[in-house]
């Protein structure tokens, strides 16, 4: 037994290390972050003491780079637990080493995004108002509780499947044996407790992806519950959600390639996983130019005035720029390069995904500014330039992810490595099991 | 070890109550800062002996939305050169009026600008008592060093509810 | 339960902007400094929209006052996450800025924008804070605020009423731009009133309400021969 | 687990983790009187109090499955524990 322990131990210790072996890399990428996130702050105060002036918002444009900041982690969270969930669920065995980055994406980006309406208020010191007298009625209490819950939900789903990776670290001894000790709740890998503990992920797995799915909704109901034009559209709840799961693929992707260059995970992230995640990336960018076709082409067709106005100026106005190299970036590029086998290489994945992130943050930005910028009233067209603060709160919220990241890398195993052991020990002989299951057995003869 | 835990909750327990008593001493001082007149006004004997009631003296009560706190003027009209009686507060206001400088009386009954609160409202049209909101009064025989009853949202509120009248937002705030 | 409404008439409006005016002085609306204004910031309540028809040199310019509309389905107050913006059984839509949290959807709901935000705390130049109104209270950075109907003179004007146990009149109750207006184009009155002005107005042929396919029921009903 | 150093120590490891459940339910449940007292308000105020109990019914039960989720979780590791313990003595 033991033997056999320090035996894979051995095997995955590439996956302990990155925990145990702190570089100068780390403190240096820990401290520059931390500088921003600092300044990021320090902006943040500056605006509670001056008010919003300080920010490019204005009438009719009352909402900026915070609101479209805050669909956009959102949607960058869905990556996370929903990939992992349908993964899990349809039984895929090379999600193996993708599942916990995925949650973890998840699990940072939601606390992100969530801060991002408190950022955004004029008053902050009366967010407490919301308990004490909030309405069930208004979309932002939908956003409140249901962030709430994908948040609780996808911190335990993150959890759970984590706890006996803890327990090897416990095991392990060296720092925080007692951190881990707290954390493992007594995991000893009995049968019992494997039990119990695949019982739980599978009851979670199954409720996260509503949970998930709604979350995303409920954002594109603040929007579409609305009457401007550009909102005020049914298309509106599954858009959001083909497009949060299109932006979290692209995420994970990046934070995928990051890890497997710093942490040298070539072993365990292989090409194969890559081409999958970007397959399901190429579908879903495919289905994002459908969900975009349909929206714009109903406007036109119908070419209701005001409509019109705001599609106009998509097309053609101020913002045309960015409407058209969202295109760019979230349709042409992305399928030129997934298509073929040639471009479909490390490499070119990750360009592919950087665009997929720039493209989808556009594409908020498109939802949000244009519309606002084009009120039904004849009061002529409003304009919008963020200032230094909101690119500096944004550039934060950016360094906040990568620290939490970072940090969490340092105290947790990034790969789950229990989960890495079972598909080499059982798995192969189980999906041999399963595949013969699906196939026509020997004909049965009558008689 | 269960000994250990059981002395540890015990120190938990006190030190939450602890705790919450601070909290409630300062919540029952803090709301209650005591102010002091410079004259230690009697109510009771104004009331008793010189039969005034409330409205001869806080003029307006009844037909403005806001009251008045008497000053020299008004206490002139009884007050004159001759002490009506041996208190060392009288002779504090008979100095006031032949100086003819004003009482700076401390107001401690007041409601935040974005209120709107008339008088006229709750005394001649609602008939509510005097002592409803401002307590006793007639018994006191020196001047209240703090609100009897605090306007809050919450105590306007509730007894708006009580008597079935309007609570809606722009009834009072502006 | 009287609901109240506002009819301008556009054929006699001139568009001077003597109720912008009135409005601003009445409510204590915050001066924006001319810096500001340029980013699209200014405060008005009741605003002015000029509409122009045609190319120079043959520009036909409409001049249309715009307060807030007091819708009878407000967009904006289903939105608001704590109560901060409501409708009251007399049909006005308030603002209380004490609740309100800055959040903006409120602005956004608005098909009309109708609602300006404080960006900074609140200025006025040193004359004017002697002259500031003391009915209405002075709002604070970091909240919405809009076109009240003037709501402070109607705890007035029915407290008034019930001292002398009468309903109230029409046209005692009167916010400030209606009252100011030189060429007499705004009226304003109870709605369920059948003998009010503004009722026999908005039964006129000359009656529309602005962008009326929403079903927001604008309270505020325009007069206009023109298109 | 033989020296009482390490049992006291597994002691409050064990009462740490229980408080940390605990808070969860406390989480769950202030979620739960969070909501009620927006519908009692929305009662008070007849502002849709149908669209505010719609809601609740969704949401509460969500919280309260995943915090009987991870009660059940640690429940059930610590239930077998003992009885491993138990089996392992007993060999």
């Amino acid at each position: 037994m033991t033997e056999e322990k320090t035996k894979t131990i051995d095997i995955d210790e590439a996956l302990y290390r990155p925990i145990y072996e702190t570089g100068r890399g780390f403190y240096l990428t820990v401290g520059i972050l931390l500088m921003i996130i600092l300044f990021a702050a320090f902006m943040y105060v500056r605006q509670v003491y001056y008010g919003l002036g300080v920010t490019g918002m204005n009438q009719p444009v009352t909402w900026g780079f915070y609101i479209v900041n805050f669909v956009f982690f959102i949607g960058i969270s869905h990556a996370g637990t929903l990939i992992s969930a349908i993964l899990r669920l349809s039984k895929a065995e090379w999600r193996r080493p993708i599942t916990r980055m995925a949650e973890v994406i998840t699990a940072i980006v939601l606390a992100i995004g969530g801060l991002h309406p408190i950022i955004d208020l004029g008053r902050p010191d009366r967010v407490l108002n919301i308990f004490t007298a909030g309405r069930l009625q208004s979309p932002l209490l939908w956003d409140v509780t249901s962030i709430t819950a994908y948040f609780t939900a996808s911190t335990v789903y993150l959890y759970l499947p984590m706890i006996p990776d803890i327990a090897k670290l416990r095991d392990r001894g060296g720092k925080l044996t007692r951190f881990y000790d707290f954390l493992s709740w007594g995991w000893q890998g009995t049968d019992h407790q494997k039990k119990v503990l695949n019982r739980a992920i599978n009851i979670l797995m199954v409720m996260v992806i509503p949970i998930a799915v709604s979350v995303h909704t409920v954002i594109s109901y603040i929007f579409s519950m609305t009457l401007q034009p550009g909102w005020h559209s049914t298309i509106f709840g599954p858009y959001f959600v083909v497009g949060a799961i299109f932006s979290g693929i692209a995420a994970l992707l990046i934070v995928m390639i990051a890890f497997r260059k710093v942490f040298h995970l070539e072993n365990y992230l292989k090409l194969i996983h890559f081409q999958y995640l970007s397959t399901l990336l190429l579908i879903m960018s495919l289905l994002w130019f459908y969900f975009t076709f349909s929206e714009y082409l109903t406007g036109i067709f119908g070419a209701e005035p005001h409509e019109m106005d705001v599609i106009l100026y998509k097309f053609t106005g101020p913002y045309a720029i960015f409407f058209w190299s969202m295109v760019v970036f979230n349709f042409i590029i992305p399928v030129i390069v997934l298509s073929f086998k040639k471009f479909k290489t490390i490499k070119g994945i990750l360009f592919a995904s950087i665009t997929v992130v720039i493209g989808m943050w556009l594409e908020r930005l498109n939802i949000v500014i244009p519309s606002l910028a084009n009120p039904r009233m004849e009061l002529g067209s409003g304009m919008y330039f963020p200032s230094l603060t909101e690119w500096s709160l944004f550039v934060g919220a950016i360094a906040v992810f990568v620290l939490g990241y970072v940090l969490f890398s340092k105290f947790f195993p990034i790969i789950s490595i229990w989960e890495i052991e079972e598909g080499r020990e059982e798995s192969i002989k189980e999906v041999e099991k399963r595949v013969k299951s699906y196939l026509p057995g020997p004909a049965e003869t009558s008689d | 070890m269960r000994k250990m835990v059981k002395q540890n909750s015990k120190l938990f327990i006190v030190a939450s109550a602890a705790i919450v008593l601070v909290v409630i001493v300062w919540v029952v001082l803090g709301s209650h800062r005591n102010i002091t007149q410079p004259i230690s006004y009697n109510h009771k004997i104004h009331i008793e002996e010189a039969e005034l009631t409330c409205v001869d003296c806080h003029l307006y009560v009844e037909t403005m939305p806001t009251a008045t706190i008497p000053n020299i003027e008004i206490c002139q009209d009884c007050h004159s050169d001759e002490p009506m009686s041996d208190s060392p507060e009288e002779v504090k206001l008979l100095k006031y009026i032949e100086e003819g400088e004003k009482i700076p009386w401390q107001r401690i009954y007041a409601v935040p600008n974005h209120v709107y609160f008339s008088h006229r409202r709750h005394v001649t049209i609602g008939e509510i008592a005097c002592s409803n909101c401002h307590g006793n009064v007639e018994e006191l025989t020196e001047p209240p060093s703090y609100p009897l009853w605090l306007p809050t949202m919450e105590n306007c509120i509730s007894c708006h509810k009580e008597h079935k009248v309007t609570y809606d937002c722009l009834a009072c705030h502006r | 339960m009287p609901k109240w409404a506002m009819v301008i008439d556009l054929d006699k409006c001139t568009g001077c902007g003597d109720c912008m005016a009135a409005c601003k002085l009445e409510n204590n609306v915050a001066i924006v400094s001319p810096e500001q204004t340029e980013e699209g910031r200014v405060m008005f309540w009741m605003d002015m929209m000029s509409v122009y028809d045609g190319e120079y040199p043959h520009v036909k310019v409409k001049r249309i006052p715009k307060p807030c509309f007091h819708c009878d389905n407000p967009p904006c107050i289903k939105v608001c996450p704590v109560h901060a913006t409501y409708i009251n059984p007399e049909g006005l839509v308030g603002q209380i800025y004490h609740r309100c949290i800055g959040c903006r959807y409120c602005m956004a709901a608005c098909p009309y924008t109708a609602k300006v935000f404080n960006w900074y705390e609140p200025e006025w130049a040193e004359e004017f804070k002697t002259c500031l109104n003391p009915d209405v209270s002075l709002r604070m950075k970091g909240v919405v605020e809009k076109c009240s109907f003037c709501a402070h003179r109607l705890q007035v004007v029915k407290e008034d009423a019930d001292a002398e146990d009468r309903e109230i009149m029409d046209g005692e109750y009167m916010p400030a731009c209606s009252e100011s207006c030189p060429a007499d184009a705004i009226y304003f009155g109870d709605l369920e009133n059948r003998e009010s002005k503004v009722f026999k107005l908005s039964r006129s042929p000359r009656a529309f309400k602005e962008l009326e396919g929403l079903g927001t029921e604008p309270k505020v009903i325009y007069l206009s021969k023109r298109e | 687990m033989n020296s009482t150093e390490n049992t006291s120590r597994d002691k409050i490891i064990f009462t740490a983790q229980l408080a940390s459940i605990s808070l969860i339910w406390i989480f769950v449940i202030a979620i739960a009187i969070w909501i009620l007292n927006l519908i009692s308000v929305s009662v008070d105020l007849n502002d849709a109090p149908g669209i505010s109990i719609a809601i609740s019914l969704v949401a509460i039960p969500v919280f309260f499955t995943l915090a009987s989720i991870l009660t059940y979780v640690f429940v059930g590791f610590h239930k077998n524990s003992k009885s491993d313990l138990n089996n392992t003595l007993g060999d």
